[in-house]
């Protein structure tokens, strides 16, 4: 790297400057977003408003100019997701926040970030559809996260539930991109992404950030690098650095050359991102459980409707005397299939709370399929399930 | 006098450096490639002054003018 | 045997393998203009003592798009139909001191990637843009583009098109570009002088280069370079004999604030307060 | 009003908590009114005071939508010493109603024996005196004595506190108000925050 490109690289200069110190602060769940993509090394932001994800972008406005970072405010979402990819492959850590209409827009950007296995950050903040839908919460995204882009590709989609938990989750989102070179998705919804709530910043020696694995480390020359080669996770080399990279999206041999296509190439080329991703589940994905010892009936849940559910379980425990457990999705995709397995046993009644008629109820019931008697939806549209809402169901199917 | 290289591997015989070449130094030739393409060939190279003008036009880097001392 | 000059700075092989010929056309101006811009790179690296690792090539989706995929041995991208600008500011926000070339197409900035390329203009983000006018949808098979003239038969206007041409040109000016001028293949010299002056602008420089597209316009290569040369017209003779034609040379060069520039005294601003205290 | 800036760089390094104060299980409040307020801003004021200077727990959330700037608004404040899992109202424990239309949508959630804080010239139908203990501040008026309609959310705060204060200590609240509010009027709004804390009378009935 020449001194001149050294000066200007926004992604190594001023690092760990201006970061949150550690100690206690009453913040918004969008502004927490923003400080653990700071505290993860983010140092560009492209973004376009919508609501309810616009407070995260106007944060980020006011903060990476502090931290040294860049924000711009694009002319529409395709462009912002774009703008991650160049972003990316230029050495810096990238975010874009958006809602469900603007993440439909930034599919095609997805989906050629994980061909070209660009890392990247996407934070959804979910909103009501179809169409204009509404601008309150949601979960109808959880399926578009997974299937939304073209191709046969995973991808990694995690779903917070506290503002704590914005902050841990978009650092750990921006440490599985860089991990496993893929754009990873925040799913978040309205209540997360407004609430304020206690945040905690650990001592920043705490806090583990990983970055990209490179070439220049491994001792691999520019003459025989494979940007998508030398390992399942391919190290990477960003532009600027000497390696000459042609980055494509089109199927590709191990080190981008496209003249050699046979349909041998092209199942090694995709069958190994698919592998990268659903084969390393077990690494990937977390689950939280409770109460699930033996449970006869289980409550399974993600994203802020776990708060509420978590509320209902333990009413109908003390109140209603009834067998309930407790299982969040921390991860929605990949989905942990084997782990639920290994997890749950036999039950009579699972209760899948969402805000949507009913959308990660299909992976559960397919990964679960012999292990319970009914399984039962409680979709709430636009609105967080009230304790009694949830309650009144458990009662309704257990008693 | 100059000596022409054409590039047989990259050649698409488009003649483009037959039209443009200032000094009528260049011509199609009977030969095809590999891929059925006509290929180039010299003429008089006599008035090639080397203006590079057919390298510089050629769409597939397949003609070179190396310059002979005499 | 001697080789082509330019040829160092492609890729003929790979680590696993064969890269070249191109994969355009016989006869195709997106060749011509890949040289052009290798001339302009080269002079510009010797003269300027720019290193090789700063150049950054970015291209779109469609034919234009092809002279990135795998051929130059430079940090190049072959990214998405349209959005290519978007991309390079992306890449200029993580790293200010790149020198983005930008291969696009008369579909991929007048059509999809329109917004883009206004917005690109007016912010002046720091690339120089060449598109590679061809009248036409080479790739996918001779449609329409926003940059046919009118009454044109395409295989989407069977009965001729019916719409006025855009003049990416004076929607560049007009957007807020730095430097903004037209040339056609056929004007090779121009070409690379105009890529140079974008190299070394400070903002968006945008030269569009009209194109011959043999295949589509069923003419020899050599005859469609004559008809560039026939149907266009220096600025500075326009009134002489104007009439039907397209105007080449430089429409504006101005010295404007780049978003680069602008961005850096924002940061700046918060270094200040942070060695005060 | 806006937050006057944001992350202060002492901030965070740990608070000196006030004098030891009860201990919640779940207490509720919810603040309504229309855009324009402040009800947002003590909302906020409220959570961080409980959170940081009190070492409690607390949720804060509000209405979102078009009508939070202008027409209906509300924001909620979740306070307890254990875990807060659902964030939202479920039975409130305070109402701080400054408008007709916010004291008729909210007033069903309020507990029976619950705290009903409200600006009697905003109010045309009183509510039941005898189902909760009510408040009575003219915050508008107050608030336009000393200096505009913009100060109204820190007199019904400080006519709140008094109610409030087995759980809270008034120099939490202070110091809240001093984070959130624009520099310039932080004297101002503390002004505000004493006269309604000194006005405030229980509304008894006949």
């Amino acid at each position: 790297m020449s001194k001149e490109m050294k000066a200007n690289n926004t992604n190594k200069r001023l690092h760990n400057v201006h970061l949150l110190k550690p100690g206690e602060y009453y913040l918004q769940g969008s502004q927490a977003c923003i400080e653990g993509a700071i505290m993860a090394g983010c140092r560009v932001y492209g973004g376009y408003p919508i609501t309810p994800a616009s407070e995260i972008m106007e944060y980020a406005s006011r903060r990476l100019p502090q931290v040294g970072g860049r924000f711009i405010q694009m002319e529409d979402e395709i462009a912002s997701a774009s703008l991650l990819i160049g972003a990316s492959w230029g050495g810096a850590k990238a975010l874009t926040a958006t809602s469900s209409p603007g993440f439909s827009l930034m599919q095609e950007a997805i989906s050629i970030a994980i061909m070209s296995e660009t890392p990247m950050v996407i934070i959804d903040v979910q909103r009501p559809g179809p169409g204009q839908g509404y601008i309150t919460a949601s979960q109808e995204d959880v399926m578009q996260a997974r299937w939304g882009h073209h191709g046969e590709g995973s991808i990694i989609a995690l779903a917070p539930s506290s503002v704590q938990e914005m902050f841990d989750m978009t650092i750990e989102a921006f440490n599985l991109s860089e991990q496993w070179r893929t754009p990873v998705l925040v799913m978040a919804e309205e209540p997360v992404a407004h609430m304020r709530e206690r945040l905690l910043i650990p001592p920043w020696n705490e806090i583990e950030i990983i970055d990209r694995k490179k070439p220049q480390d491994l001792g691999i020359m520019p003459e025989n690098y494979l940007p998508w080669g030398h390992d399942i996770v391919a190290p990477m080399a960003n532009w600027g650095e000497g390696y000459s990279v042609n980055f494509v999206a089109l199927v590709h041999l191990e080190d981008g050359n496209i003249t050699k296509y046979s349909p041998q190439m092209h199942y090694d080329c995709i069958e190994r991102l698919f592998r990268k991703i659903e084969g390393n589940v077990n690494e990937i994905a977390r689950i939280e459980t409770k109460f699930l010892e033996g449970c006869k009936n289980l409550v399974i849940c993600y994203g802020c409707v776990a708060r509420t559910a978590m509320e209902a379980v333990i009413e109908a425990r003390k109140e209603g005397g009834l067998d309930v457990g407790y299982l969040r999705l921390i991860t929605l995709w990949p989905f942990p299939q084997e782990r639920l397995r290994d997890i749950v046993g036999n039950v009579n009644t699972i209760l899948v709370p969402e805000m949507n008629l009913g959308m990660m109820k299909h992976p559960i019931t397919e990964a679960l399929r012999d292990r319970f008697q009914k399984i039962v939806s409680i979709p709430s549209l636009g609105v967080l399930h009230s304790p009694e809402y949830i309650l009144s169901k458990i009662y309704e199917e257990i008693r | 006098m100059n000596k022409l290289w054409i590039d047989e591997r990259y050649c698409k015989g488009c003649l483009i450096c037959v039209d443009v070449c200032p000094a009528k130094a260049i011509k199609a030739s009977k030969e095809i490639n590999d891929w059925g393409y006509i290929l180039p060939t010299e003429d008089d190279m006599n008035g090639c002054k080397a203006c590079g003008l057919c390298e510089l036009m050629c769409p597939d880097f397949a003609i070179a003018i190396e310059e002979v001392d005499e | 045997m001697k080789k082509h000059p330019m040829l160092k700075y492609l890729k003929e092989e790979g680590p696993l393998g064969q890269r070249m010929p191109l994969i355009l056309c016989p006869g195709c101006g997106s060749g011509q203009i890949l040289n052009y811009t290798l001339h302009a790179v080269d002079r510009i690296m010797n003269k300027d003592k720019i290193r090789k690792e700063n150049f950054l090539f970015i291209s779109g989706v469609g034919c234009s798009a092809r002279l990135t995929s795998h051929y130059l041995n430079f940090d190049s991208a072959w990214t998405i139909h349209g959005r290519t600008l978007a991309i390079a500011t992306g890449s200029l926000l993580a790293n200010p001191a790149f020198k983005i070339i930008v291969f696009t197409g008369d579909g991929d900035t007048g059509s999809i990637g329109g917004n883009h390329f206004i917005h690109a203009c007016r912010r002046n983000i720091d690339v120089t843009i060449l598109c590679i006018n061809n009248g036409v949808y080479g790739m996918t098979g001779g449609q329409v583009a926003p940059t046919t003239s009118v009454g044109t038969i395409t295989t989407t206007t069977p009965y001729g098109n019916i719409e006025e041409a855009f003049d990416l040109c004076k929607l560049a000016e007009t957007a807020g570009a730095s430097y903004v001028a037209r040339w056609t293949t056929a004007h090779p010299h121009q070409v690379i002088k105009s890529i140079m002056k974008g190299l070394r602008k400070k903002g968006t420089a945008f030269i569009e280069i009209l194109s011959q597209c043999p295949v589509h316009n069923k003419l020899s290569p050599v005859a469609m370079l004559k008809k560039l040369k026939e149907n266009t017209i220096q600025i500075s003779k326009e009134k002489e004999s104007g009439e039907g034609k397209s105007l080449i040379g430089e429409f504006c060069d101005l010295d404007k604030p780049e978003w680069n520039e602008s961005y850096q005294k924002l940061i700046d601003q918060f270094d200040h307060e942070e060695g005060k205290s | 009003m806006e937050s006057s800036g944001f992350i202060e760089s002492e901030k965070g390094d740990g608070y000196e908590r006030g004098d030891e104060v009860s201990h919640i299980e779940r207490y509720e409040i919810r603040i309504a009114g229309f855009g324009g307020q402040g009800v947002v801003t003590i909302g906020r004021i409220l959570g961080e005071a409980f959170t940081l200077y009190e070492g409690k727990n607390s949720v804060n959330t509000q209405s979102y939508g078009p009508e939070s700037r202008g027409g209906a608004c509300k924001s909620e404040v979740v306070v307890s010493d254990g875990e807060i899992r659902y964030p939202n109202v479920r039975k409130a424990d305070v109402l701080i109603a400054l408008s007709q239309v916010a004291l008729e949508a909210y007033i069903a959630d309020l507990k029976e024996g619950g705290i009903l804080l409200l600006d009697p010239n905003s109010i045309k139908n009183m509510p039941d005196r005898h189902k909760y203990q009510v408040y009575e501040v003219p915050a508008l008026e107050i608030a336009h004595d000393i200096g505009g309609a913009r100060f109204q959310n820190s007199v019904a705060l400080g006519a709140l506190y008094p109610q409030i204060a087995h759980i809270i200590n008034e120099s939490s609240l202070l110091r809240a108000i001093s984070e959130n509010v624009p520099v310039e009027t932080v004297e101002i709004n503390i002004e505000a925050f004493k006269r309604g804390m000194s006005y405030v009378k229980r509304d008894e009935g006949k």
